[in-house]
């Protein structure tokens, strides 16, 4: 069914209509994610991350539309499709894992019901096949006994078990794409392990992945590129190492000064000032602006549009991406290469100084 | 706990809530001005301008019904004969047995009491969902408009209307008695309006918090058609807490709506225990109340049952007291 | 354990316990069990701990969920009775305390909880929420109490323009400033943490850390620190103890247990983290499987306990 | 130090910049509730009218005028006519809203007091008084509801409390379970065990803590039954169980006008007309305070 094709994400805008306002929640995000890639979308809460990730799956909340942009799967556009069209492509195209697997699964259904309905619904296989797959796949996640584990209730798992089965229902259709929204933020940091290295396995058959996170250790681990957004907009866009190595953007320096690291008790600890704006009080000019302690009159007054970054991206060596556990696949090495040199930031003082 | 102590538990409960049901209904009565004798002469006395005869007769009954003996004899005499479902005469119609009575009238009024609620569920189900589809559009307001013009009108109210409008204007429906099926449709709609109106309420409240769930969102991205995400995902676990309405609803309506009875003269049972009380027809109040209660509790027993059955998390717990509970201490415990 | 409750305070020497000078220890847990009875059966959350916290010093526990360590703060906090063994405050065995000497007591023992808006009360301002606790222990009246809960605000960076706002009108990092200031109202002797910075977001748990790390300087507080983020429990405790299952598996001062752990459960957890800077990326882990057993802590050097295990 | 003090409002963390409370806010959204405010402004009336009943009534309710039987609508003197006794039918509605409101207001707020006060301590203490109190509630539970009243009136005879007391007694019920489920859930919130860490008494936090937060759920059911309990006054005098004739209640002048419905149809249709525009009303300002209740749509 889906063979391989990369999803191409372009000025992506959406926006919530309200009762007296519309607000713009996504505001021109671009990014690829080839196969076999994982793109990391780090930002804090209220980023427009999630939002952005809907958008693209076309499951917005009522209140939502998307306002522009297109969002390309192996040449179709998605955001042109009808609904009916869309819905083939939701499970079968791009699979989806939640943060939460306590929440996401139905407790009423047995796991056997929910992984196999939409490989029925896609027509993929008969229902016999189906259960065969579905097995088969709870004992790729690494399910003991998935045969019998299958008829069982999500509530019946343990919590790592739980988000197995979860990411086993997005993988079960073999998705050219999965979206992972924060997949292992509300597990522990061992089975956070085992959950990264499970889906690198995936993305190692050619999967490309979006990982949504706010960790910038999970996404050093196992994305290949970044983006960061910052109230709705990308702030940076880069490949992984590089962009951790010398974050450009004022907002990700800041991000990472304020992660704190095992074994860097000397690195100091700097705090960004301030919240996250909500979207409806969105300050004019660069939205971090007012946070910022490299700001300018200017920042106030003008946007700042994605400019190339060439600062310090030099030091970057071909070969330290493949420790990301990523194929050696010569085609995705040469691109890598290529990427390695393409930084995007959104501060023309980051610019000036670059 | 295994099944069987479950349910063993459930029915010694029922066991001593019927006990206390018993007790209270007999104080009551028995604190009740007048005794069935004494309410028989006000009304023999009315009606034969205080005839002769009436101290005898007053002492006839007296001694007929026991009413000489003190009470707590009275009461333990009527319990022995309950425990065998034997309630003895009727004093009101002594040529029958309170068990014949309930026999002849519960079938009566659980007849009407199913087909409203079977009625009101086809009714409500449908236009919960689809108002909380629909949330906040003009349907679904229009929808919960009418729906509080439901639940506001009591079912007398409604059946006065229907009186008015089938049989004074109309003339096509008998207003009073029990005799085939052109009798039991006015009835039915006068019972079925509130339990929709207020069904539906639920249905749509349920369904609401279920489509914000994440399994709902998850389904649809797993490429579901809407139509079988909402009927498969989401109304299968909006129906759980329908379920614990459902019950007592039943029960309420089977033990027979006194008003709707009452109106349209249906000798349902809901009629008999107003009679009863009215009369201080110690038996037949009795009989009546214990077998309420009863069929409220069973119906609870059931809807535990049920319930259990559509929620597995329920059935794998065994029982809801049970899960509720457990969701409480394991779950909220400070790890 | 006998010759534990015999001595008012509570300082056993039993193996296990971590020989403190007895004034020197603000809190002294020994041989401490938390059996919880489910209908499911008794669920042991905290088996055999013995731990004390000195004196101005801050004390990290980690851990996984299930580990009991949450158990261990409220057990710590007197919230709720061990099973077996005792819990001493300040030389004060807390299960001799009758009711109302422990709400009295309370007042020198706060606490900060993961999720900030839940643990404010949500029909109070912010600056009564603050001043609440200076309430319930009648200190001074409603104008002074008023007064000291915007100096608290102004001190935990909460602007007391904002003073009359309700909690839900916060973002959480607010939050989370707010409930410290109310733990700091009674000035307390020691302030527990649990989960303080983990539902906020990197930034904002930047500024909380910081508030608290300025905070425990300057009033000289003893804390003890709870997370399952071991980087945040480096940074910020001087002594770490390692939990699992219900145990105490390793305790050391905090260079000397990031830098050697001993115990495969703390080494397990140490190598799961991913580092954000530092290279090389680790390479996929082998799970050690944990099982809680009786085998006791061993001092294997000065302050470093260790406990046993199997594999 | 990461200091804000001084910051620009986008950045403070705060989302208004107008402090309000729950019930500010709850206020806020039932006034723009247009149906349900404009329901309440009706209620307000009705119970200023009950109130002033004697003065607004031309008659008493008792008074028979000889001359003027079963008159029609706007007869000279009784603008809404008179009953078969010559009573005037516009004075005789007035003194049955105040029977009505009397007896719902009396009876909700008797069982708004028994349910606070069992449910509360069932639902706080726990163990055995829990046990106890929720198995006196499940004994009442068992009671068909109005099966009681009627016994209850009939028991008691047919005085204006003796209704009230039937009324209450069925309603606490649902109430005292509701206050107690509130209380077990509020109870599991983290601020009620970072009361207890500050050193709060049992006391201060189930009055000062838990009840405040359990309360608005309990308002909702309470303005649900003071209708229910208006269609029960009516119900049991529509039974001949209501309070003892002449004091007028709806329910009995219904009950009459179906007799008439022919010869007099204002007899059954203006008592039955205002008792649906009240039932009707109060519906909806218990809709109106739900809806300004349920935070469900927001995040928090």
């Amino acid at each position: 069914m889906s063979s391989a094709s990369s999803l191409e994400v372009e000025d992506l805008r959406t926006e919530f209509v309200l009762r007296d306002r519309v607000l713009r929640v996504v505001d021109d995000v671009s990014f690829t994610v080839e196969p076999g890639q994982a793109l990391a979308i780090v930002g804090e809460s209220g980023s427009g991350k999630s939002v952005a990730m809907r958008s693209v799956m076309r499951l917005l909340p009522k209140t939502g539309r998307v306002a522009g942009g297109q969002a390309r799967l192996g040449g179709t556009d998605l955001l042109g499709l009808s609904e009916r069209q869309m819905r083939k492509v939701r499970g079968r195209d791009i699979g989806m894992v939640f943060q939460n697997a306590m929440e996401a699964l139905n407790p009423t259904l047995t796991l056997e019901r929910q992984l196999t309905e939409h490989l029925l619904w896609h027509g993929i296989c008969d229902r016999a096949e189906a259960k065969r797959r579905a097995v088969e796949t709870l004992g790729d996640v690494g399910i003991p006994e998935p045969e019998k584990r299958i008829r069982t209730y999500p509530f019946q798992l343990s919590g790592g078990m739980r988000q197995r089965a979860m990411i086993a229902m997005a993988m079960v259709t073999q998705p050219s794409v999965l979206i992972a929204d924060e997949p292992t933020t509300a597990v522990d940091v061992t089975v956070q392990r085992q959950l990264l290295d499970l889906l690198a396995r995936l993305k190692a058959r050619g999967t490309g992945v979006i990982m949504i996170t706010h960790d910038l250790g999970v996404a050093r681990y196992f994305c290949d590129d970044a983006i960061v957004m910052y109230a709705g907009r990308v702030v940076e866009h880069s490949p992984i190492r590089p962009l951790l190595a010398h974050p450009a953007h004022p907002y990700t320096s800041g991000l990472f000064s304020s992660t704190l690291e095992v074994g860097a008790r000397q690195r100091a600890l700097r705090p960004i000032p301030g919240s996250p704006p909500d979207l409806a009080h969105r300050p004019p000019g660069c939205a971090f602006h007012p946070r910022c302690d490299r700001a300018e009159e200017r920042c106030g007054q003008e946007d700042q549009p994605l400019l190339p970054w060439s600062g310090n991206g030099s030091d970057l060596v071909p070969g330290t991406v493949a420790e990301t556990g990523r194929p050696t696949d010569e085609r995705t090495d040469d691109r890598a290469d290529e990427r390695t040199g393409r930084r995007e930031v959104a501060c023309w003082k980051a610019v000036q100084h670059g | 706990m295994s099944f069987m102590t479950y349910l063993s538990k459930r029915v010694v409960r029922m066991v001593l809530s019927l006990t206390a049901v018993s007790m209270i209904t007999f104080t009551l009565l028995q604190l009740a001005p007048g005794n069935f004798a004494d309410i028989q002469r006000i009304s023999a006395g009315a009606s034969q301008f205080g005839g002769a005869g009436t101290e005898d007769m007053v002492h006839a009954f007296a001694s007929r019904y026991g009413e000489e003996i003190p009470a707590w004899r009275q009461y333990l005499i009527f319990m022995k004969g309950a425990v065998t479902w034997d309630f003895g005469p009727s004093y009101k119609y002594p040529a029958q047995d309170v068990q014949d009575i309930i026999a002849q009238g519960f079938p009566i009024s659980a007849t009407i009491a199913i087909i409203a609620v079977l009625l009101s569920l086809v009714i409500a189900i449908p236009v919960g969902v689809y108002a909380a589809v629909r949330q906040n559009s003009a349907a679904d307001h229009g929808t919960m408009f009418l729906i509080t013009l439901g639940t506001a009108l009591p079912n007398y109210l409604t059946g006065v209307i229907l009186v008015l409008v089938f049989t004074l204007t109309l003339g096509v429906l008998p207003s009073s008695g029990w005799d085939g099926p052109q009798h039991m449709v006015m009835p039915v709609l006068a019972l079925v309006l509130g339990p929709t109106a207020v069904l539906a309420r639920y249905v749509r409240s349920s369904m609401l918090e279920t489509l914000r769930e994440e399994y709902v969102v998850a389904a649809l991205a797993k490429g579901g058609p809407r139509s079988t995400v909402i009927t498969r995902h989401a109304l299968r676990n909006s129906m759980i807490p329908i379920v614990t309405v459902l019950g007592p609803l039943l029960a309420s309506l089977m033990t027979g709506t006194v008003f709707v009875e009452a109106l349209f003269r249906i000798p349902g049972l809901g009629l008999y225990f107003a009679q009863a009380a009215a009369s201080r027809d110690m038996p037949l109040l009795m009989g009546t109340a214990l077998f309420f209660a009863l069929i409220l509790m069973t119906m609870n027993l059931i809807v535990d049952l049920v319930y259990g059955y559509l929620d597995p998390r329920i059935r794998a717990a065994g029982g809801v007291s049970r899960w509720r509970r457990s969701q409480k201490s394991p779950q909220r415990q400070p790890a | 354990m006998a010759d534990v409750t015999v001595r008012p305070d509570g300082a056993g020497s039993g193996p296990g316990t971590d020989t403190e000078p007895v004034d020197g220890r603000l809190i002294g847990v020994d041989h401490v069990d938390k059996v919880f009875s489910t209908r499911a059966g008794d669920v042991h959350a905290v088996r055999d701990v013995s731990l004390s916290v000195r004196r101005g010093e801050t004390l990290g526990l980690v851990g996984e969920s299930g580990s009991g360590k949450s158990t261990m703060a409220r057990l710590m906090m007197g919230l709720m009775a061990p099973t077996d063994g005792t819990v001493t405050f300040d030389g004060v065995d807390l299960s001799t305390v009758r009711h109302g000497d422990m709400r009295r007591l309370r007042a020198q023992m706060q606490m900060v909880f993961q999720n900030p808006y839940g643990s404010l009360l949500p029909h109070y301002s912010v600056s009564a929420n603050v001043a609440e606790p200076l309430r319930l222990h009648k200190r001074g009246d409603k104008r002074s109490r008023r007064q000291r809960a915007i100096e608290l605000l102004t001190m935990v960076g909460v602007n007391p323009r904002f003073a009359d706002h309700y909690p839900r009108q916060f973002s959480g990092g607010q939050q989370q400033r707010v409930a410290i200031a109310r733990a700091l109202a009674l000035e307390p002797k020691l302030l527990m943490c649990d989960e303080p910075t983990s539902s906020l977001d990197v930034s904002i748990q930047a500024q909380v850390l910081a508030l608290l790390d300025e905070l425990r300087a300057g009033l000289g507080l003893t804390l003890v620190f709870i997370s399952h983020n071991l980087a945040v429990v480096e940074r910020f405790a001087d002594r770490v103890a390692v939990m699992c299952l219900g145990q105490v598996v390793e305790i050391a001062p905090t260079e000397i247990l990031f830098d050697s752990p001993r115990h495969p459960y703390t080494q397990q957890l140490l190598a799961a983290v991913l580092p954000v800077s530092k290279d090389p990326l680790p390479a996929p882990a082998t799970p050690w499987q944990p099982e809680a057993g009786d085998l006791p802590l061993r001092e294997v050097a000065p302050g470093h306990y260790v406990r046993d295990c199997t594999t | 130090m990461a200091t804000i003090t001084e910051e620009p409002a986008a950045a403070t963390g705060v989302e208004a910049d107008k402090a309000r409370s729950h019930w500010a806010r709850a206020w806020a959204r039932f006034r723009a509730n247009k149906l349900a405010f404009a329901s309440l402004i009706f209620c307000a009336l009705l119970i200023v009218t009950a109130l002033a009943a004697p003065w607004i009534a031309p008659y008493h309710f008792s008074e028979t005028d000889p001359d003027a039987r079963l008159a029609p609508l706007l007869t000279d003197g009784h603008l809404l006519g008179t009953d078969l006794l010559g009573r005037d039918i516009f004075s005789r509605l007035i003194y049955g809203l105040r029977t009505a409101l009397f007896v719902a207001f009396g009876a909700e707020l008797a069982s708004l007091v028994v349910a606070i006060l069992i449910g509360l301590s069932a639902g706080y203490i726990g163990g055995r008084v829990d046990q106890g109190l929720m198995g006196i509630t499940d004994v009442m539970y068992a009671f068909p509801s109005y099966l009681f009243a009627i016994v209850l009136v009939t028991v008691m005879g047919r005085s204006l409390w003796a209704v009230m007391l039937a009324i209450g007694i069925s309603s606490w019920v649902t109430q005292a379970r509701l206050v107690r489920a509130q209380v077990l859930t509020v109870k599991e919130r983290e601020y009620v065990e970072a009361a207890r860490s500050m050193g709060a008494s049992g006391m201060t936090i189930s009055i000062r803590y838990i009840l405040p937060n359990a309360i608005g759920p309990l308002l909702v059911t309470t303005s649900f039954a003071i209708p229910a309990a208006i269609g029960a006054e009516a119900g049991l005098a529509l039974l001949g169980l209501g309070v003892q004739p002449p004091t007028p209640s709806w329910g009995s002048m219904i009950s009459e006008g179906t007799s008439y419905i022919l010869a007099a149809p204002h007899l059954l249709f203006l008592p039955a007309t205002l008792f649906a525009l009240t039932l009707l009303a109060f519906t909806w300002v218990g809709d109106g305070i739900r809806d300004a209740f349920d935070t469900s749509g927001e995040d928090r």
